[in-house]
């Protein structure tokens, strides 16, 4: 098998989250991947590229199209003791299965007061970026966060990407596993032994004094590159890296404001009613005292994701983020 | 149609669902029926009485239950509807737990799956189709399809009612298990009734025949014959069990009730009607076949009306004794591995029901 | 028809919704009823209560039993030229719909450039408090608050059930129409002639001076308790009904805000990436300076809907929104 | 399956789909055809140059898509899946607005649905099914099914892929069409792949057979012979106008190309497959029929080929004219009515654009 990847060259994403996947089918026989085109084809992104050849197709499953039958089978499959991992093909086609993912997975657990379990992890291609058409560009993590039961997590790099999709495997909580998928192509070192981080713990990427700078997923990238700017104007960004949108590690990120009284959100999805809405929700709450300036949300706008030519100046870039740290800056 | 049992009683044979069976099964499946109504007309009285918030009768339907629960295996594995108090029977799981559900004390009743082989109660339209073909697609990986020993191939049976075979859901369900051979029995019960619609409104064919269309056969029965659904239901789960792949039931029934102890079918259905089908009662119909066949002694009747009163008493005190949840156990077993913000939550809320003690 | 109802007595909001349905398909022939039960039954809820019978079966549709169905055939009819009314009969069965709700109804007029209209009111009886079993005291809201070209209402009164569900039908846009079912049978006078105050306006229903209370729905009967309670310890509630959730009347909040200094907000939906926070997330950046507290989320917990018979604790009582005002104070 | 024009061109007569079509008719179509397919493969050629982000070739469906087309009359009323190029053609939709979707300037395509009685594209897979029944229902409220008034008679054409059978929305879909007998025909390109999938893989019975299940009749057409489509196609659209309800037909033809440019499919199947296909090319096969007629004269190639180039050059310099949207274009036609919040941040991003024009 193709454990020759794991070695300390740079891996992109999707290598990182192939191996992922690989080994999980490797270390548990009740591992099942389940998808559309996820066999032969190996994925549009090729992430379970190579897995049915080498694990065979009842455990890599071409499944009929249709989401809520994969979303609803991989419940039936979790009763029966298996962990299913699905793969929803973009993120704009898991809304046919919300209805199983929220009154279902979701709930499963808690209705059979914890004699059901539901280790069943989705997997989304998620965010814009990319140049795609209608229904490729969704950042639908909020709908997910907001119901209680599932879990949301969403990895920045490689490393990341490989080790959160092994725990999230391991999870016997439902994890809704949002890849960044313009990051899909980026490479990055990976410790193929090391010891993970907690799957739900928020990282510091960066320390900084003046302003705490927060993304996850698509938005870390442009975090960090705007924290270098910003250095270069003499301002020390702190940039934190949620990792998990639910549970989000409050604690962390209210420390950092803390530190540095000012907070800044950066995330593709819509502003209202969104993640960044929650965040500064609680930060306001429990870090009430130490803010100097509201927080600030820099996101998609609330409309429709539009048509890919005018995206990068939808998205939240890095000129936004540098932006809505000024105003911070200039209360 | 498939039919074992006349409207009066008189055995029929069928060519393909041939069925044998003792006198001693034949009165155990008549105390089944009338246990099962039993506990349907207590729960009935203990809404009336304020006891249960809200109650789903299965009477009329007690035929098509007790069939197919007794055609089960103990490996196979059952997902039900909010209905499905025979099966359940069958499948001993104590009414009380069922009751719990209906009273408010629980979410989904509280037996556990694994012990009965059969799922909690599925309130949502057509959502356990689908786990039935993932539980299914489990069986078939884990060997037990066609591997010959009769006492590990296991089939799963999926309920739901005519209205139904209108979700998306059920008929993905029907691609998933033609498409992969799974080891399905769909059970319709088709009472006549979507609450006030009328199965008309959801099929304007017989709803066996949507079986075809997918790829696998369908078969309707007499629902409110108790043999033939057990006969059919048999056959099917044999089959199922034994890698011929799924087939779907259409049990013809009624729903002798209103919908739930909410609704007033008056508004939408005539007396006629319901007379009509009460001529038609599975449990009567199973009389008058022991009835001729001089197997209903006043010893049986006694014991079985004597078991039937027990079951009553039992369930109104059982009923009457469940201890209130406590508030507090809404935070458990939301996750595996509990949050940060639900444990604070959780403190919140017992600081503040505390708070509320020391002022009462 | 029931025109003798429209008179100067109270009467429950299910009677002032069967007026509106009745008036809007007496005012336009291209309104149309359309769910399941709503015909010969009624509605659970006999909101619909001798629509049929009066307009006929082809404009009060019995539907078959699906609600991607419902909501998918309802973007047809809208299409060509109708106005569909859905009834979806309880909030926990909104879920097969979330589809067509954000993929294609929320999205067809900005696709079409202004082209198509979807003048769609889904009509969703929803939260707790009612004994109910398992899906049926569900709080949505914040699913479809957080999709852009949605509107979401949710009116608290006889009087604005009435005007509300005439505006929504009326609307171009389509807007998902949260009746309280916990208010049903709470009854009102209303000005059936009434001039109507604007669908997305907030009403302030209560002045005070030291706490704003904001709820909507079934929560406002709750804040208004509360504020009278609280008056008698001698604090000034301003009570403010949202009435619509999106868009949200940020400007009555924070006009409030700015004066009182302090927020506290009641809503069944979960806290996590619901609706409180949202408005916290706002009037923290719109009302910095005015804050003297934190804004505070009274709100359903972030568990699965409980069993009937702990409701009452899990909701957000007029006991907890008399807490969080102390708390509030206690800054 | 109803085959009018066979693999060498030969025609055929077919009892329940008699045909009577004059020479210029034919002709006509073999311009669509022609017409259709350069279309395709001038968009293709557009999107390796990096002018297009995306396409989705329709060769080898030609034939399905302007059978189809040819048989609707302007009434008519179609919901297209994201490959109807040809039935667009058809609705004298100019291409361009197509490419428009494809070059990321626009969601979905900017034609007026109502102008050409045509919805947008609907990538989706399966929600414009139950758009297409909703419509029908609009249709029978007018008054316009069954009337008798030919020019005002309404049918509605629902087009799909084998993929979207699977889907719960294709399958609602039919339900409501047959509950309410409503003047839908569902036209199922089954073009043997879903992306990498083969159609086995959602079905075991032949995808037309699903429609009798759910009670209406389903036929299977070859879709690489244009007649037929138009044959079968006029009849489903007649029996729908004239009150006698739905149809399923599925059109059995072959994606000649990947499923779209970021596709490849060597991956997923043989080119052996891919020949023995292109023996079944409907282009060639009316071609051949015409020529065994004597109707292919060399003015009439001649004029084709200088229209499909004509064609050809338009779009390539269309495409390239095309327009850079602008970005405060997304705040357009979020609502009817414009909310607060969106006048406000469409005015920080006018602000944010503006303060970048000033420091570039
Ligand atoms: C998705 C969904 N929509 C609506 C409901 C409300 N509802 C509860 S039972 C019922 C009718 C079900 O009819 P049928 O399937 O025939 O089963 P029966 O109750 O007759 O046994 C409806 C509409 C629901 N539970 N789930
Ligand atoms: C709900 C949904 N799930 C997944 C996709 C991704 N997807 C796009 S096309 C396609 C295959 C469709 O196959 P088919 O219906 O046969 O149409 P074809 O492309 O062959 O014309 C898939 C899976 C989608 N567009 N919508
Ligand atoms: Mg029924
Ligand atoms: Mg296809």
């Amino acid at each position: 098998m193709a454990a020759h990847i794991r070695g300390p060259e740079p891996v992109s994403m999707v290598q990182a989250l192939n191996e992922a996947l690989r080994s999980s089918l490797e270390d548990d026989p009740k591992v099942l991947l389940m998808g559309e085109d996820i066999g032969a084809l190996g994925g549009v992104f090729r992430v379970t590229a190579g897995l049915a050849k080498d694990f065979g197709e009842a455990r890599v499953v071409d499944t009929p199209l249709g989401e809520a039958g994969i979303i609803g089978a991989a419940v039936g499959l979790a009763m029966r003791g298996y962990r299913p991992v699905c793969e929803i093909q973009f993120d704009g086609f898991v809304f046919p299965a919300v209805d199983q993912l929220v009154t279902q997975v979701a709930k499963l657990r808690n209705r059979s007061r914890g004699l059901l379990s539901m280790p069943i992890t989705v997997r989304i291609p998620f965010g814009g970026g990319i140049g795609a058409i209608e229904h490729h560009s969704e950042s639908p993590e909020a709908y997910f966060a907001h119901t209680p039961g599932l879990k949301v997590v969403a990895p920045s790099t490689p490393a990341d990407a490989f080790a959160m999709l092994r725990q999230a495997i391991a999870s016997d909580d439902p994890v809704i596993f949002l890849e960044p998928k313009r990051r899909y192509w980026d490479k990055g070192v990976v410790d193929w032994t090391a010891l993970a981080a907690p799957l739900h713990a928020a990282a510091v990427l960066v320390t900084g004094s003046d302003v705490t700078l927060v993304g996850y997923g698509p938005t870390v990238r442009t975090c960090l590159d705007a924290s270098v700017v910003a250095a270069q104007e003499g301002r020390s960004v702190e940039v934190i890296d949620l990792r998990s949108i639910s549970p989000l590690d409050t604690s962390t990120v209210v420390e950092s404001v803390r530190r540095t009284g000012r907070l800044v959100i950066a995330t593709e999805a819509h502003a209202s009613f969104g993640p960044a809405s929650e965040l500064a929700a609680r930060v306001q709450e429990q870090a009430f005292y130490s803010l100097e300036a509201p927080v600030l949300r820099v996101t998609g706008y609330d409309t429709p994701y539009p048509p890919s030519r005018i995206e990068e100046d939808w998205l939240p870039n890095m000129d936004r983020i540098l932006d809505a740290i000024d105003r911070s800056l200039a209360y | 149609m498939i039919q074992l049992l006349d409207a009066d009683g008189v055995r029929r044979d069928h060519p393909d669902y041939p069925l044998s069976i003792s006198d001693g099964e034949l009165r155990e499946l008549y105390r089944d029926l009338v246990l099962v109504r039993r506990i349907d007309t207590e729960a009935t009285a203990l809404q009336r009485q304020g006891e249960l918030g809200l109650w789903a009768s299965l009477a009329g339907q007690e035929g098509a239950q007790i069939g197919a629960g007794r055609a089960l295996r103990s490996q196979d594995y059952v997902f039900p509807t909010y209905r499905e108090h025979g099966v359940a029977w069958c499948r001993d799981i104590d009414p009380v737990h069922i009751l719990e559900l209906f009273r408010g004390v629980s979410l989904a009743g509280g037996w556990d799956p694994s012990a009965h082989n059969m799922n909690l109660y599925t309130l949502v339209i057509g959502s356990q189709t689908l786990h039935s073909v993932g539980f299914a697609m489990g069986v078939v990986r884990d060997g037990m399809v066609g591997s010959g020993d009769t006492a590990a191939d296991t089939a799963v049976l999926a309920c739901f009612g005519d209205g139904a075979t209108s979700q998306g859901d059920t008929n993905e369900a029907f691609v998933w298990a033609a498409a992969s051979n799974l080891p399905v029995v769909f059970f319709c019960q088709n009472n006549q009734w979507a609450i006030s619609e009328p199965v008309e409104k959801q099929s304007r064919v017989p709803l066996y025949q949507r079986a075809a269309g997918f790829g696998f056969p369908g078969v309707r029965v007499d629902g409110n014959d108790v043999l033939a659904c057990l006969a059919v239901t048999r056959r099917a789960l044999d089959d199922a069990r034994s890698g011929q792949g799924p087939t779907l039931i259409e049990a013809y029934t009624y729903r002798m009730e209103a919908h739930t102890t909410s609704d007033d079918p008056t508004r939408y259905r005539n007396a006629d009607e319901v007379a009509r089908w009460a001529a038609r009662d599975p449990i009567d119909r199973l009389r008058k076949h022991l009835d001729s066949r001089g197997l209903l002694d006043a010893r049986f009747l006694d014991s079985v009306g004597e078991q039937s009163e027990q079951l009553a008493v039992r369930l109104r005190a059982a009923t009457r004794a469940m201890p209130e949840p406590d508030p507090l156990s809404a935070f458990d077993h939301v996750y595996a591995e509990q949050t940060a913000e639900l444990a604070q939550q959780r403190g919140q809320m017992r600081e503040f029901l505390d708070s509320l003690e020391e002022v009462g």
